[in-house]
């Protein structure tokens, strides 16, 4: 296997020479709507773990996400909350939400402070849900990216989506979402917000090496008093590449709404698998019915006879 | 009962053939806006619904094109249809002899006209059609609105519009069948192309397809000039 | 900063308190969760506010602002009770075993020797008993009652538990869980750090809001070892180094001073500053006082300060106050005693308190300077802009000149961090437009203001002329040449007093450190506690070696540390009397039977014994004072003092308003409320998203945090009617100002003395340039008052009433 | 983990300058030109590297300023991106929200690009040439000084004040900035002399 970047641990590279791009269409295991030979070689998963115990919501990442991807967010208004954007936006792929939560059992207030972005789904709704072909691509390490020049923004991805992350940009009208830095990936450097979070909070690396640093993690947070320390790591979506270390991973949705199970929408998957089949069926079998029709029953033909009655009813009535 | 299977502008011309008007021009352009509209709608909509038939997008210059015209080629179907279904949802309305009709579905398959009762304006198959057509294009523009997030994103949320957008795919799919049969009946019953081209059927045919129609035009005496043989 | 920021990884307990390190230092703040993710460091947050801080504490408590003292002093009052100090330590670095004189008492919250009229004290009486061999009197024993220890032992007896959760709301059983966390830290092998900004020194006792953690960090044995310390949060890049070159009224560059008017000449100046040691054998660094004058006054007029002139000792001014602070000074312009005004780089209409008092006194300058490379409000203040700037541009008669300067991008120098380090920097872009460099404008103002008195003479015109100005582009100067000014060089060449045949240092050349600096004009020195930065070895501050020679967290070759690349100050401390370190998995320094070595520059000689020298170098004891002598205005041992505007009377001195010793103007007394007109307790302060005033300017933070809101609690929204997310109006006796409510249970609020005690919070980043929405900051409704020693204003504790309002009109 | 990161031992002194990167570091041995079919192009190449310190607060985080054009060349060099130092002790290459968006303050709109003045009572700022600002700057001070300067106090001593006149020092200037600025103000006698540290 084919070790994979990880976090940054120098600066980004500067000379032509060095800066080659390390993720080409060879490294696809998923292109939406439609299909892409075995890639050539499997690059390690990587993924990005996202400690919400020490995450301090300073937006960090959001800034930083602004200032690599070039991207320009409106100027909102308070609205009596911390979030800003006031929700993701094709131009803010990050969000940093807050939720004050009254912990029943310590009475103590905590502030459950999220990252919230694309998740990068093992198995990724968006993709399976995007009719526009190579729009959606996922790479053989786990980072699933949209290709703009293929987007049609028709919004399926975002129906597709459990975690309810893409969103289609009213100046182009294509979809966006975290790439996960694929930019800086594909030259040897961790993502942007990984590489500015003050606290490491975000983390990235190889998917093995963010577990293994998850478990640390968990361990220290349950040696706090945080006996529910978890993983977020939903297997519903066959696990993601980004993943979260909760203090209370019995109760995600505490995180501003983290979904529980999060899966891939049974109604998602009967739009894209059964009905194309049911659908396809119907509309062949109307096809052949008629066709079988006008074999065996042959054309319909007005007959003389039948014009004649109709002269003779014109006549006398007239 | 029987006054609701006669149109304004249905009239008979007297003459050898006879000439019966079925469909004035209104009638016609409304039909033809619809069809076309139903047709491209059917093209780009199933360019979307699978990835084999991406490349129709091609014909609307592009993925982006074809999902910005799809929706909007879907408002002139809903209000053009919507025009049919003023013009029409009377002489669609199901009567009692539609069951007796419908009892001898078979030979109206086999095209055994002459076993079934007499036929008004339309037969229950059309009238099942017609209906048929309104309540999915109902659906597929109340759906079609829930997905069409560059103006109406806001309305629903996002597990209605996954529901949304399979009804409108499955809402589609049964339109695009009844619209095979539709137009499969008016191959197979030959001589009915012309009441949407000409505007107007042969009394042979409306003798054959529609006796009961034709037999209320000729009782009301709804005459106008002699065909003339030209036509 | 006697730490730095790379040594909070070695703690084992962080207490924020006075400041938000995660929200306004959020990468500083990752030396916080290092500790606690590898070290499984505790971090405890007291705060008036649940903060971004807070959100990641192992223990928070609630605090109303302004009470820090009492909570400080319930701590050492409750390590004292349960014998939780580090013996060794308090008895051997500190000076708790010293004997006042008789004469000292506090009473009623008053120290001997206080005269109301004058609001200050005759501190004659804070002194020690001095023995007739001229050393101060000490009683290892700690048996004498008037020791400091037990004086110190009696003065904290008032604060309770009981007594703490009266005045600061801190409910006893949160205060009894902070304080037995903390005094787990007497162990040696144990260590606290404080982590503290502007929220204990924006206050009008914020000195003694420090030194009251200084003393309970002292009584822990945790200053002077890694991953103690006091360590104060600088808010700005450059302010550590600003204050150590001495950009102020009464300052010369290195922590000496300007002289006052009684000091006539230089013998009188400096018979106050011989510093002699008050124990045998102690260091008492200050005695090479003159040597470090003598060389500030060569590199400012080189060949005009000469033995005979007492190196132009007049040249200097001399002070009739104790200092024209920024609040005298706006005073003085509000009764139109000044002509004009330079602000470089600042905006002190939003950033000084009461706002229209700002206002009003700008408008009287004549003129006004700006440098700045952004807009500012300040530079604008003329400009109508509705609602939040209403005033008549055409009665506002100032002359105001807007100079574009360079940002950090374009310039190159060095910043001092938090932590002393000198860290160089290059320029990397084109300036803007016509912008420039700082030291090109004050090298043209220089050299414009020289040629009119060369050519057309004036007022004392010498020290103008002699400016020392050798550059080789006169026009300007470039930092290399400046910075070398800053470390010094020989004037001379200077031999060996030793052995006059020997050459030290060659003449022109640049002195190694300030050890050789010398007190008669043969060596010239910026900045004394600079001198090593750039020597012969080359520019020590650029060096970049991040090599770390056991995970200490020192980083010896980075940049350069002042003093003498020094990365712990006091680190003799962190060993004990046979100077063996006070926890061997921290080893700092030890002394190995001849010689102190280890990981940083040794605080002390090299060669000074452990059992004799005292760490304290600076101090002429040699050992830290628990017992401040009459170095602070207010007391030798901190007291609680209410805010001028509080929410209730102080409980321990219930007839004192607020500090008996700040300096208040008489026009501004008349705009202090009392908590019946104004009933919530209201504190200012930044946002994480924010930077000050900058940021609004970029659109990025502009986008992150857009708009001025306050912060409020439930229950105080539910009391006066006001919607989450509506507009508030909040005013003071000073001003008023419109606000979005942002409603949190991270606000509650407090009981003190029995009564609810709402905290109205108050974010500062907004005015009316810039790309963020237009607002307010606090600062048209903070009051005109300063701390007692360094006149820091109380921005962070006053007296708001707010209602709901509507929408500000839009300009 | 992250905190064993940047063990590269000695730098290179020089704060400034293009340099390589292993990437055989981070796993990809072999480089390939093999078009990226997918992937943004990298934004950072052939760019300018120069290392400099974040101006906001005194945490002074390492940043590198990536820029087009080589001011020691005497190009003129746009700041196209910046971010954290990963070799710097203290943030290895993390940054704030603020500290991360600072190309945007480098290149805000509100930055100042002309001397102006605003003549008394008046509602605008007028343009001026740098000359003309500051031999009125020097005038003003002259003339102020000639006339409020106090040499003497009444008992003859020499005090040499100038109390009229007060100078706002900055908080993220340089040292040898704030160096120059002391000498300018020190030597002209004003006494109001001030900065951030304060507040």
């Amino acid at each position: 296997m084919e070790p994979s970047p990880r976090t940054a641990t120098s600066n980004p590279p500067v000379a032509a020479s060095a800066t080659a791009a390390n993720l080409t269409e060879r490294d696809l295991v998923r292109r939406s709507a439609s299909t892409v030979p075995p890639p050539a070689r499997q690059l390690e998963p990587v993924a990005k773990l996202i400690d919400v115990s020490k995450c301090i919501g300073c937006k960090a990442c959001q800034s930083a996400c602004v200032e690599w991807n070039d991207t320009k967010p409106a100027l909102e208004t308070n609205t009596g909350i911390y979030e800003n954007p006031h929700d993701l936006t094709p131009d803010m792929f990050t969000l940093m939400r807050f939720s004050e939560w009254e912990n029943p059992q310590t009475g103590n207030l905590e502030w459950l402070i999220r990252k919230d972005g694309c998740m990068h789904c093992e198995d990724p709704g968006c993709l399976k849900a995007c009719p526009a072909p190579g729009a959606i691509v996922q790479y053989s390490n786990g980072i699933v990216d949209f290709i703009h020049e293929n987007c049609i923004g028709c919004g399926y991805c975002i129906k597709g989506c459990p975690f309810n992350i893409p969103r289609i940009s009213k100046v182009d009208h294509t979809a966006y979402k975290c790439t996960l830095c694929s930019d800086r990936v594909a030259v040897g450097q961790g993502p942007a917000c990984a590489k500015a979070c003050p606290t490491h909070a975000i983390t990235f690396g190889t998917k093995e090496d963010m577990k293994k640093l998850a478990d640390s993690r968990i361990e220290d947070l349950k040696s706090r008093g945080f006996e529910n320390a978890g993983l977020y790591d939903p297997p519903g979506v066959g696990g993601t590449h980004v993943m979260y270390v909760l203090h209370h991973n019995d109760k995600p949705a505490i995180y501003s709404g983290l979904p529980e199970d999060p899966k891939v929408s049974p109604v998602v998957n009967a739009w894209k698998g059964m009905a194309k089949y049911v659908g396809f069926a119907a509309m062949g079998l109307a096809a052949a019915a008629g066709m079988l029709h006008s074999a065996f029953a042959g054309p319909n033909r007005v007959t003389r006879e039948d014009e004649e009655k109709a002269e003779d009813l014109v006549k006398e009535k007239i | 009962m029987a006054t609701t299977s006669i149109e304004k502008e249905d009239a008979i011309h007297p003459g050898k053939p006879v000439v019966v008007d079925r469909y004035n021009l209104g009638a016609r352009i409304n039909h033809w806006i619809t069809a076309v509209s139903l047709i491209l709608l059917a093209l780009s909509g199933l360019a979307f619904f699978h990835p084999s038939l991406f490349f129709l997008t091609g014909l609307f210059g592009g993925g982006q094109s074809a999902r910005v015209l799809h929706p909007w080629i879907g408002v002139v179907l809903f209000f053009s249809f919507a025009g049919l279904f003023i013009r029409f949802w009377r002489a669609n309305l199901p009567e009692q002899s539609d069951r007796e009709w419908l009892a001898h579905a078979n030979d109206a398959i086999a095209g055994n006209e002459e076993k079934l009762p007499e036929a008004g304006r339309y037969n229950p198959i059309q009238k099942f059609n017609f209906w048929c057509m309104s309540l999915l294009i109902i659906a597929l523009i109340l759906t079609g609105l829930a997905i069409w997030d560059q103006y109406f994103y806001e309305w629903t949320t996002i597990p209605q519009k996954r529901v949304a957008v399979l009804v409108h795919s499955l809402a589609a799919v049964l339109l695009i069948c009844i619209w095979i049969v539709h137009v499969y009946a008016v191959i197979w019953a030959r001589g009915t192309l012309r009441a949407m081209t000409r505007g107007s059927v042969t009394g042979g045919w409306a003798w054959r397809h529609h006796r009961r129609w034709l037999k209320e035009l000729a009782e009301r005496r709804r005459f106008k000039k002699p065909a003339t043989p030209a036509e | 900063m006697t730490n730095s920021w790379t040594d909070i990884r070695n703690t084992d307990l962080v207490v924020i308190m006075g400041g938000n390190a995660a929200e306004a230092h959020p990468c500083g703040f990752k030396w916080v969760t290092e500790a606690k993710a590898n070290r499984g460091a505790k971090l405890i947050v007291v705060d008036p506010r649940f903060t971004r801080s807070a959100s990641v504490a192992d223990f928070y408590a609630p605090i109303r602002q302004g009470t820090d003292i009492a909570f400080l002093l319930g701590v050492i009052n409750y390590c004292i009770q349960n014998d939780k100090i580090q013996w060794d330590y308090v008895k051997a670095f500190t000076n708790a075993s010293y004997v006042v004189r008789e004469g000292f008492a506090y009473k009623d919250g008053l120290f001997t020797g206080y005269d109301e009229n004058k609001r200050d004290y005759d501190r004659s009486s804070w002194e020690y008993e001095i023995a007739p061999d001229g050393f101060a009197v000490v009683d290892e024993t700690l048996q004498n009652p008037r020791c400091v220890w037990n004086l110190l032992k009696a003065h904290v007896a008032t604060y309770t538990p009981e007594m703490v959760e009266r005045i600061c709301g801190t409910p006893k059983d949160k205060f009894l869980k902070v304080a037995e966390m903390i005094a787990e830290c007497s162990s040696p092998t144990k260590t606290m750090t404080s982590m503290y900004a502007l929220g204990w020194t924006q206050h009008s006792k914020g000195s003694q809001n420090i030194r009251a953690m200084a003393m309970l960090q002292l009584i822990l044995g945790n200053i002077g070892v890694r991953g103690g310390g006091m360590n104060a949060l600088r808010g700005h890049s450059n302010i550590q180094g600003l204050t150590d070159i001495g950009l102020m009224s009464n300052l010369i560059p290195g922590y000496l001073n300007i002289p006052v008017e009684r000091e006539a000449d230089f013998t009188t100046y400096m018979s106050s500053r011989t510093f002699k040691p008050l124990r045998p054998n102690q260091t008492s660094y200050w005695q090479n006082y003159r040597k470090f004058f003598v060389s500030f006054q060569k590199s400012m007029w080189g060949d005009a300060a000469t033995p005979q002139n007492d190196f132009a000792y007049d040249y200097l001014p001399k002070l009739d106050v104790p200092s024209y602070d920024v609040l005298r000074y706006f005073e003085m312009m509000h009764q139109g005693r000044v002509t004009g005004y330079f602000c470089q780089g600042f905006n002190p209409l939003l950033a000084f308190p009461n706002r229209q008092k700002i206002t009003e006194s700008l408008s009287k300058l004549k003129w006004l300077v700006t440098m700045d490379p952004l807009e500012t409000e300040t530079s604008r203040f003329w400009e109508n802009h509705g609602e939040y700037n209403n005033v008549d541009p055409a009665s506002i008669q100032t002359e105001v000149i807007q100079l574009p300067s360079t940002c950090f991008a374009e310039d190159e120098g060095a910043l001092v961090n938090s932590g002393r380090w000198l860290q160089w920097h290059w320029a990397g872009g084109s300036p803007p437009g016509e912008a420039k460099h700082d030291t090109w404008i004050m090298a043209q103002i220089h050299l414009r203001l020289r040629a009119l008195y060369e050519k057309e003479g004036g007022a004392f015109p010498d020290p103008i002329l002699n400016l020392t100005w050798n550059y080789h582009d006169r026009n300007e100067p470039t930092p290399e040449e400046l910075a070398k000014e800053l470390n010094g060089y020989a004037v001379e060449t200077l031999y060996d007093p030793a052995d006059p045949a020997k050459i030290v240092l060659e003449k022109g050349k640049q002195v190694v450190n300030f050890s050789v600096l010398r007190d008669d004009g043969t060596t010239a020195c910026g900045c004394w506690i600079y001198s090593g930065c750039f020597n012969e070895a080359g520019n020590n501050m650029a060096r970049r070696d991040n090599t770390d020679p056991d995970e200490t967290g020192a980083y010896p070759n980075w940049s350069f540390s002042w003093p003498l690349n020094r990365r712990i100050l006091y680190n003799r401390a962190s060993a004990d009397l046979q100077g063996n370190p006070w926890d061997p998995s921290r080893k700092l320094i030890a002394w190995d039977g001849t010689k102190w070595s280890g990981y940083d520059v040794p605080d002390i000689a090299p060669n000074a014994p452990p059992d004799v020298v005292g760490p304290f170098i600076m101090n002429q004891e040699g050992v830290s004072r628990l017992f401040a002598r009459g170095l602070m205005r207010e007391g030798p041992f901190p007291v609680h003092y209410e805010p001028f505007e509080a929410p209730i009377a102080n409980v321990v001195a219930p007839n004192i308003r607020g500090n008996p010793v700040a300096r208040i103007f008489q026009g501004d007394v008349a705009q202090f409320a009392t908590s019946e007109e104004f009933p919530y307790a209201a504190t200012s302060y930044r946002l994480t998203e924010h930077f000050h005033y900058w940021t609004k300017h970029n659109v990025v933070n502009a986008t992150l945090q857009p708009e001025f809101f306050v912060e409020i609690s439930e229950q105080l929204a539910a009391e006066k009617g006001i919607a989450h997310g509506s507009w508030v109006r909040v005013w003071s006796k000073r001003g008023e100002v419109k606000a979005k409510a942002v409603v949190t249970k991270r606000i509650k609020p407090l009981i003190c003395d029995g009564k609810p005690v709402h905290v109205v919070g108050i974010p500062l980043h907004w005015g009316f340039t810039g790309k963020a929405r237009k607002g307010w900051g606090p600062n048209s409704l903070t009051p005109f008052v300063g701390d007692a020693n360094i006149e820091t204003p109380e921005y962070k504790a006053f007296l708001v009433n707010i209602e709901p309002t509507t929408a500000p009109a839009t300009v | 983990m992250n905190m064993e990161l940047s063990r590269r031992g000695f730098l290179k002194a020089a704060g400034v300058g293009v340099a390589g990167t292993t990437l055989g570091a981070f796993g990809f041995t072999e480089l390939e030109a093999a078009q990226a079919a997918a992937v943004r192009p990298f934004k950072l190449t052939n760019t300018m590297e120069t290392r400099n310190t974040c101006p906001y607060c005194s945490v002074a985080c390492g940043i590198i300023m990536y820029s087009k054009g080589d001011l020691r060349k005497g190009e003129t060099a746009e700041i196209i991106h910046i971010e954290g130092d990963a070799d710097h002790p203290t943030n290895r290459g993390t940054l704030c929200p603020k500290g991360a968006a600072l190309r945007s303050f480098v290149n805000a709109e509100t930055r100042l690009k002309y001397p102006m003045i605003r003549k008394p009572g008046s509602d605008k700022f007028e343009r001026v040439s740098w000359d003309q600002a500051l031999d009125r700057i020097a005038r003003l001070m002259k003339e102020d000084r000639d006339a409020n300067f106090i040499a003497t106090n009444e008992a003859g001593v020499p005090i040499n004040r100038w109390t009229t006149v007060g100078f706002l020092a900055a908080s993220a200037t340089t040292n040898e900035t704030a160096w120059l600025t002391y000498k300018v103000v020190r030597s002209t006698g004003i006494v109001a002399f001030d900065n951030q540290a304060r507040v």
